[in-house]
């Protein structure tokens, strides 16, 4: 059973499709990485649209709140085996930002995040290295965020739901707006 | 004695399923790399696509109920049933019932059951994805039976087995030659038949997040994939055998495909995307046009059956 | 032959017990179905041959009135009463407006045509199941759309009937006798003197049959009159009243057979290419038009007539083929459009609406429906190893063996524009999301159940064993004098260029599925999820308060085609139509002024006639 | 020549019972619409008997004065079937005035009813071309009275008009008999009828044409029919009926007779002597009266009207059949008229039950088949009749008139086409009354309740209809040798009454 797991996780190693999740400045770095400068596609790597498809959920950039839950929920709709890549300093500690009311800091105090991205801009080179680090770790059966979201979801949830509380919702009288729609 | 021979047919179709899958994945990844090549980049390795499909198959993936699954199934399997009519080189698995209309039929099917589960989802933008797709199909369908309707005429059989037959012996005997204008017109439905560029306004990426394919994910896009390489297999498979006499042997025939394919790719690699409406039309003006007047050549040609 | 008079008195006893009993709905509903069981029971004792004549002392002679049965008119019946059976069956728990009465007449009324040999006795008929079925549109929804659109029909229909009588008595007059038969042979033998004779009587009766079939440019009343409709009796005016006409045309078809030997055009008399014409251009229009209704049952009322014209296309090149392919292409048509229009009828009674865009995801509601319906739509796009495949297949094969590229290629067009609209009608009825206000719909009663099972196993029994019906299409068609096409056992369908194996194509369809579902089990797990769970570029449904209805995209489905199909909506017939009757009803208000209410003017006219009456005496004089 | 001078009573009864009803109104109101019944059912019973026991074709000779000498009545098959249909439609109508005439003098209605069928049955039955203008004047005189009947002030105008139109055509008549007398000296209808030819052609033309305009009038025929639409609405609505059901079929008969029997010259086809085809004239006023008719129907709002309008066209189509001059043609005339009469009476019998709960616009129509079934049903029925639509009587005399105006062949190809298109017009305004009838909601879902008494006319009328639709032999076989008599009138007419005359 191990081999055909090692089998499996090689492929999965091969074939990695992303969805990125671009909230500002960090979106800038990602088209040298894909076309020909850099061409991210020879490592099996191709960008997706939905989070149904897509393995990684690269996340570039500072999350404020209201965009944090809906990182949650597209990463909750993502489908096992599926990989967070936290791109930029902002994700990290949250750079710039560390001191906003409404910006997080860390992003793995809510989702599991498998290779953090370090720099303010990171180069293409530095995201293909966490690329090539990340099919080292899914081939080695090392990337296993998704297991401990899955595992610890109660802590998640609850530092979740202690910054999501401060949100309102998007629309205060929805009746209003969706009528109008 | 039935059952021996089931069991042999049974074998030569998964031969045949399993043949036509890996050279249509194949096709796929090779088309990756001509299209990297052609951008400048290096491209992934040609066996990205069975990696790629592999990885599918072993992916959770999320159901919408049993509808969903239903249609993803009868999505790909009725390709696969499809190319069991189908010609390939020498060898067809059921000769006597290599029916065209019979094959286009079963292909519809397909696409009926793709829709069904696609659409199951309830997300509007695989039903916008899935109404592109529609429309484009009610262009490029159009001059396609043209072109197959004056092939029966011309041939005056309905069977691929014996289109092959009668285009053999030689180069000068094959349909490409005698009805350049019928493969011209189904060189640029094939284009449209496999939504490579300008016709891919399905599953426009960018646009509506992929279209019918927005919901899939694991093994139903898996499925997908399945269905697209089995249906490039076939259509080009089709072409083959109706323009290019079919093949002595499977290498050659899968070098055939290969030509078609190739130069489906090369546009693909260098046009935008029309619009919906721009490519039902075109489908109507130009292609259409070229299938009408082969079809008047070879009435001319080929006078009045007597029935 | 008592069992002959029997198919008329069965149904027309059933018919006055039904509208005595009509305040009991269920028993009014159980002699319905009771009479049509009887009916059937009776038609199985009667064999191709038996004849019953009686005469009628009328117009001051006595008339020779006959019932005989040929094997095309008892192909016809076994189809209309078997239809009627299951109809009837699956409308005893709806909540249908239909009168069984009317239905019953109508019964009588299609059972007496298609066993006529007289023209007065088919015009009686004619006429009795027109009235019969408007009376019974009038009964649909009560509003002034149902009034219009059964008036429609109805001027239509009475239009059409004045036309055959014109043609009866033209034709009557000629031979002095109202045989069909010897009419018919008379027209054979004065064909090639005055073949203008022969067209205009025999168009005159082809108007008639037009109008009932829905054919271009005749097809104008069926959206209108499908759509108000009760909602039961709308499978029994698709299915088996437009079938009427087909059988009309049969009947002056042969005709043609004289012509086979001078030039026509691609070696077909020019007549049967007109009519291929016809048949084609109808299959298009209905096609086209179809895009882009939202009303369920206007969609396949333009989807019925658009089959029609593949009929017609079919019959009219009255060779074997064509002709095998049109009856057989009637049958399939019958049955995948019974499936369609019952479970749209089932749809709509636990619905309440027709319009589609407000539909949707019903799937999760009506499973089995939803599945009929889908079996009901593969058949009618002609997908094998489904009944409809088979039809199509031949009629494709039928023109092309003619070199009729164009019309084979319009009427391609057709099948692929057909796919799109009932795709569209799938998508917007049953996929999608399901509104919360079908969150009580519950799965049809049991008795529909049992007849939706019955029509996706007649689909895909008859899909898979089509000899079972080619069989009697070939004595049919042998019966027209025509050379039937071989027959090689009971799942073959031996076309012009090729022959299909069906049994075959099954097999491997199931055993690929069989395959398909392997992977399916074998590959990863998947996890289900509800459909508000859905990708909606991350944003949370609940915040933007989405509904269900909010993200089901199925208004306006076909929106971007609008401008390329622009061209054929501009073409109106109907409003020509509307324009002639608005132009009489213009007329008459202007005629009416003549009688002011005054009577002076009163004076004036009369002496004003005797003064023109004496000047002409005068001039004669 | 046969008699049986016992028919005298035919003619004599009910005038006798009319005048003498006002002594019967001194007892009981209600007797004298007893009496009313009671001759009508003898009126009927004895013309069924007549016909039955096939009595016909028989003269009544008064005094012995064989014609041409005396004054004759002459029932033959014509007259036969026409009286049978009278009296029955007259008799079914004074069961509903057992209901119906509630208001104002009913004694006196009972009295103009009585004299207005007798009447009638003298102007069918009588031999003597100016006693024809004496019952016309008995008719007429009555109907304008019946027709100025009922609260309404429209009576009124309505019974005007027809009083002024009315008078126009029997002057005009009387000059045409007059003109008729001078040449030949004699008023028997059969002796005018052999010895036609010997006239003067051009006075013969004209007294023609006087005739044809002055009994246009009486049947309904444009441009001599503008009172119809009027005091067809204005009267109330047994009247209506009595007007459509029993006057137009005295004023067609009148005119065929004259025209075909009197003037007629016998062929392959019928023709008048003169100079001008009087059968040409009528086939012209015929569909005129047809087109005119339906057309000016279509547009109504008023449903009474609508009716007027249709029984113009009807008449119209009624005389279009009779112009043919074929003997196919004759029984399609005959044969319509019956339908007709029956029909058109009925619809007015059941638009009084219904005008007697609400209005009379086509809009009050709405709904019926939820407030009253029965009317609903019976209204159908005789809509679809007039349409000429199967299973009712009306589908076989349409059937034998497309017929028989196919087979004259020539211009009466074209009339046809226009006749059938006027037909499809009538579909369209009967259907749409049909239709609000089945389709609408009611405006006040208020059930009309149908007493027993207008009930029974009703739906005897609506068995008789579906009984001759399904059994057409009951009208077809009397109906046709009817139209024998009309077509060869020597043998049919002029020998049967003076078996001594030579023809010339």
């Amino acid at each position: 059973m191990s081999e055909w797991t090692e089998i499996v996780d090689y492929f999965r190693g091969r074939s990695m499709w992303m969805l990125h999740y671009c909230t500002g400045c960090g979106a800038i770095e990602l088209p040298p990485t894909m076309t020909s400068r850099w061409d991210m596609e020879r490592f099996g790597i191709t960008p997706m649209a939905t989070p149904r498809q897509a393995d990684i959920l690269l996340i570039t950039g500072y999350l404020a709140i209201k965009t944090l839950k809906r990182v949650i929920y597209t990463y909750e709709q993502m489908q096992p085996p599926k990989w967070v890549l936290g791109f930029g300093s902002c994700t990290i500690n949250g750079g710039i930002y560390w001191d906003s009311y409404n910006v997080i800091e860390r992003l793995d105090k809510y989702i599991p995040v498998d290779i953090y991205i370090a720099g303010c801009m990171p180069r293409p080179e530095a995201i293909l290295d966490s690329f090539v680090k990340l099919k080292e770790m899914v081939q080695n059966g090392e990337a296993k965020g998704y297991e401990k979201y899955v595992k610890n979801y109660e802590w998640y949830k609850a530092n979740q739901d202690k910054v999501l509380k401060r949100t309102k919702p998007v629309l205060e009288r929805i009746e209003k707006v969706t009528k109008i729609g | 004695m039935v059952i021996v021979e089931f069991l042999i047919k049974l074998s030569q179709g998964f031969g045949i399923g399993a043949l036509a899958l890996a050279t249509g994945l194949l096709f796929g990844g090779i088309a990756r790399k001509i299209m990297a090549r052609i951008q400048r980049r290096y491209g992934p390795p040609f066996t990205q696509n069975f990696m790629d499909l592999f990885k599918l198959l072993s992916k959770g993936s999320v159901s919408h109920g049993w509808a969903f699954d239903l249609g993803l199934v009868a999505g790909f399997v009725p390709m696969l049933a499809a190319l069991m009519f189908l010609p390939i080189g020498p060898f067809t698995l059921f000769p006597s019932d290599s029916s065209l209309i019979m094959i286009v039929y079963l292909m519809m099917m397909a696409y009926l059951g793709m829709a069904m589960g696609v659409l199951a989802s309830g997300n509007p933008n695989s039903a916008i994805g899935m109404s592109r797709a529609l429309m484009l199909m009610a262009g490029y369908e159009v001059p396609f039976a043209a072109v197959i309707f004056s092939i029966y005429f011309f041939s005056k059989t309905g069977y691929l087995t014996q289109i092959v037959a009668m285009q053999s012996g030689g180069f000068m005997n094959w349909n490409i030659v005698k009805m350049p204008l019928g493969f011209l017109a189904v060189e640029i439905v094939l284009q449209g038949m496999l939504g490579e560029k300008p016709f891919d306004q399905a599953i426009a990426p960018a646009e509506i997040a992929s279209g019918p394919m927005v919901e899939l994910g694991g093994k139903y896009l898996g499925f997908g994939m399945i269905q697209h390489s089995v249906a490039l297999f076939l259509e080009t498979g089709i072409i083959v055998d109706l323009f290019l006499g079919g093949a002595p042997n499977f290498w050659i025939f899968i070098a055939k495909q290969f030509v078609l394919y190739f130069v489906v790719v090369l546009v693909d690699a260098i046009l935008p995307r029309l619009r919906v409406h721009e490519a039902t039309s075109f489908f109507w003006k130009l292609p259409l046009f070229l299938g009408i007047l082969q079809a008047v050549i070879v009435i001319i040609q080929g006078g009045v059956l007597n029935v | 032959m008592s069992s002959l008079l029997a198919l008329l008195l069965v149904p027309v006893t059933g018919s006055i017990v039904a509208a005595i009993i009509q305040r009991y709905r269920l028993a009014e509903r159980l002699v319905s179905f009771s009479t049509f069981v009887v009916t059937l029971l009776f038609l199985i004792d009667i064999r191709v041959g038996d004849a019953f004549t009686w005469s009628l002392g009328f117009l001051g002679k006595n008339i020779e009135m006959g019932l005989q049965i040929t094997p095309l008119s008892i192909f016809m019946l076994y189809m209309t009463i078997a239809f009627g059976v299951l109809l009837t069956f699956f409308d005893l728990t709806e909540r249908s407006k239909m009168k069984s009465f009317l239905l019953l007449l109508t019964l009588a009324a299609s059972n007496w045509i298609f066993m006529a040999t007289d023209f007065l006795s088919f015009f009686f008929a004619w006429e009795l199941m027109g009235w019969a079925s408007i009376l019974a549109i009038f009964g649909g929804r009560r509003t002034a759309e149902s009034r219009h659109g059964a008036l429609y029909y109805a001027m239509m229909s009475i239009g059409g009937s004045y036309s055959m009588l014109i043609g009866i008595f033209l034709l009557s007059n000629l031979t002095g006798s109202f045989s069909i038969q010897q009419n018919v042979s008379y027209l054979v033998s004065i064909m090639t003197v005055h073949p203008w004779w022969v067209l205009g009587i025999v168009s005159m009766f082809f108007v008639a049959f037009m109008v009932k079939s829905g054919i271009f440019p005749f097809h104008t009343w069926v959206p209108y009159t499908y759509g108000e409709s009760p909602d039961g009796f709308v499978p029994y005016l698709s299915s088996v009243m437009s079938k009427y006409g087909i059988y009309g045309f049969l009947i002056f078809l042969p005709l043609t057979l004289s012509l086979r030997n001078v030039p026509g055009v691609l070696g077909l008399p020019w007549p049967n290419y007109t009519l291929v014409w016809f048949g084609s251009i109808t299959a298009v229009v209905g096609s086209v038009l179809a895009f882009m209704q939202d009303d369920v049952k206007k969609l396949f009322a333009y989807s019925s007539f658009s089959n029609l014209g593949f009929i017609l296309a079919a019959i009219a090149l009255f060779t074997p083929i064509g002709l095998t392919a049109g009856l057989f292409h009637a049958f399939n048509h019958l049955l995948f459009n019974g499936a369609i229009f019952i479970t749209v009828v089932a749809v709509i009674s636990k619905v309440g609406i027709t319009r589609m865009s407000e539909m949707g995801g019903l799937w999760q509601k009506m499973p089995l429906t939803f599945l009929t319906f889908f079996v009901g739509i593969a058949s009618a796009a002609g997908i094998p190893p489904f009944a409809g495949f088979g039809s199509k297949w031949m009629i494709f094969q039928a023109m092309i063996s003619h070199g009729l590229i164009f019309a084979t290629v319009l009427l391609f067009f057709a099948s692929i524009a057909s796919f799109l609209y009932l795709m569209r009608a799938f998508h917007a009825i049953f996929l999608g999301q399901l509104s919360h206000k079908y969150d009580n719909v519950k799965e049809i009663s049991a008795i529909g159940k049992i007849t939706e099972v019955f029509l996706i196993g007649a689909l895909i029994f008859f899909g898979i064993f089509p000899g079972f019906i080619l069989d009697p299409i070939n004595s049919i068609v042998g019966s027209f004098g025509l050379k039937p096409l071989p027959t090689s056992g009971y799942e073959y369908i031996n076309g012009f260029f090729s022959s299909v194996n069906m049994v075959s194509i099954f097999i491997v369809v199931i055993v690929a599925f069989i395959f398909g579902f392997l992977l399916f089990a074998v590959s990863a797990k998947h996890k289900k999820v509800p459909q508000e769970d859905n990708y909606t570029a991350g944003q949370i449904p609940k915040d933007w308060n989405l509904t269900p209805e909010m993200y089901q995209f199925s208004y306006d489905f076909y929106e971007p085609m609008d401008k390329e199909i622009a061209p054929f909506l501009k073409i109106k017939i109907d409003g020509f139509f509307k324009g002639f009757g608005d132009s009489v009803e213009y007329l008459g208000s202007s005629i009416k002024e003549i009688f002011t209410g005054n009577v002076q003017i009163y004076t004036y006219l009369a002496i004003g006639g005797l003064v023109i009456f004496v000047i002409a005496g005068w001039i004669v004089w | 020549m046969k008699t049986y001078n016992f028919a005298a009573l035919l003619v004599g009864v009910p005038l006798l019972m009319a005048f003498s009803i006002p002594l019967f109104g001194f007892i009981s109101k209600q007797l004298a619409k007893w009496i009313t019944v009671l001759t009508l059912t003898f009126e009927f019973l004895f013309s069924l008997y007549i016909l039955l026991w096939h009595v016909y074709p028989f003269n009544v000779i008064m005094g012995n004065w064989v014609p041409p000498f005396g004054e004759n009545l002459y029932i033959g098959s014509l007259a036969t079937i026409l009286i049978v249909v009278i009296s029955f439609v007259g008799l079914m109508i004074s069961i509903y005035n057992l209901w119906s005439a509630k208001y104002g003098d009913v004694v006196h209605f009972a009295l103009l009813f009585l004299m207005f069928v007798g009447g009638s049955i003298g102007l069918i039955s009588t031999g003597d071309i100016f006693n024809v203008f004496i019952f016309m004047e008995i008719t007429g005189i009555s109907s304008y009275a019946l027709a100025a009947y009922g609260p309404e002030r429209r009576a009124l105008g309505g019974a005007f008009k027809y009083l002024v139109i009315s008078s126009i055509g029997s002057t005009l008549y009387l000059f045409g008999v007059l003109l008729i007398y001078t040449q030949l000296g004699t008023l028997n209808i059969a002796e005018i009828a052999a010895r036609i030819s010997q006239t003067t052609p051009g006075l013969l033309t004209f007294a023609g044409i006087l005739l044809v305009a002055g009994l246009a009038v009486e049947a309904e025929l444009f441009p001599f029919n503008g009172w119809v639409p009027d005091t067809y609405t204005g009267a109330i609505n047994p009247v209506s009926a009595t007007l459509s059901g029993i006057g137009s079929v005295g004023g067609v008969y009148v005119l065929i007779r004259i025209v075909m029997t009197v003037f007629g010259k016998n062929g392959n086809f019928v023709s008048t002597y003169g100079n001008l085809d009087l059968m040409t004239l009528i086939a012209i006023l015929g569909t005129a009266t047809v087109v005119i008719g339906e057309l000016s129907a279509l547009v109504q709002t008023n449903i009474k009207k609508m009716l007027a309008y249709s029984s113009m066209a009807q008449m119209g189509l009624v005389a279009m059949a009779f112009s043919i001059g074929s003997r196919l043609g004759a029984y399609a005339g005959i044969f319509q008229l019956i339908n007709h009469s029956i029909a058109k009476a009925m619809l007015f019998l059941i638009l009084g039950v219904i005008v007697s709960f609400g209005g009379e616009r086509v809009e009050d129509m709405k709904g019926l088949w939820y407030k009253s079934p029965f009317l609903a049903v019976t209204f159908t029925i005789g809509a679809l009749s007039l349409l000429g639509l199967p299973l009712f009587g009306g589908f076989w005399s349409k059937f034998a008139l497309v017929d028989a105006s196919f087979q004259r062949g020539g211009w009466y190809d074209f009339i046809m086409a226009i006749v059938l298109f006027a037909s499809v017009v009538e579909a369209f305004y009967y259907l749409k009354v049909v239709g609000y009838i089945f389709t609408s909601k009611p405006a006040v879902s208020e059930k009309i309740k149908v007493e027993i008494s207008p009930a029974i006319p009703i739906a005897a009328f609506a068995i008789l209809i579906i009984a001759i639709g399904i059994f057409p032999q009951i009208v077809s076989g009397i109906s046709y040798s009817a139209a024998h008599e009309l077509t060869d009138k020597m043998s049919g007419y002029v020998l049967n009454v003076i078996p001594t005359i030579v023809g010339h």
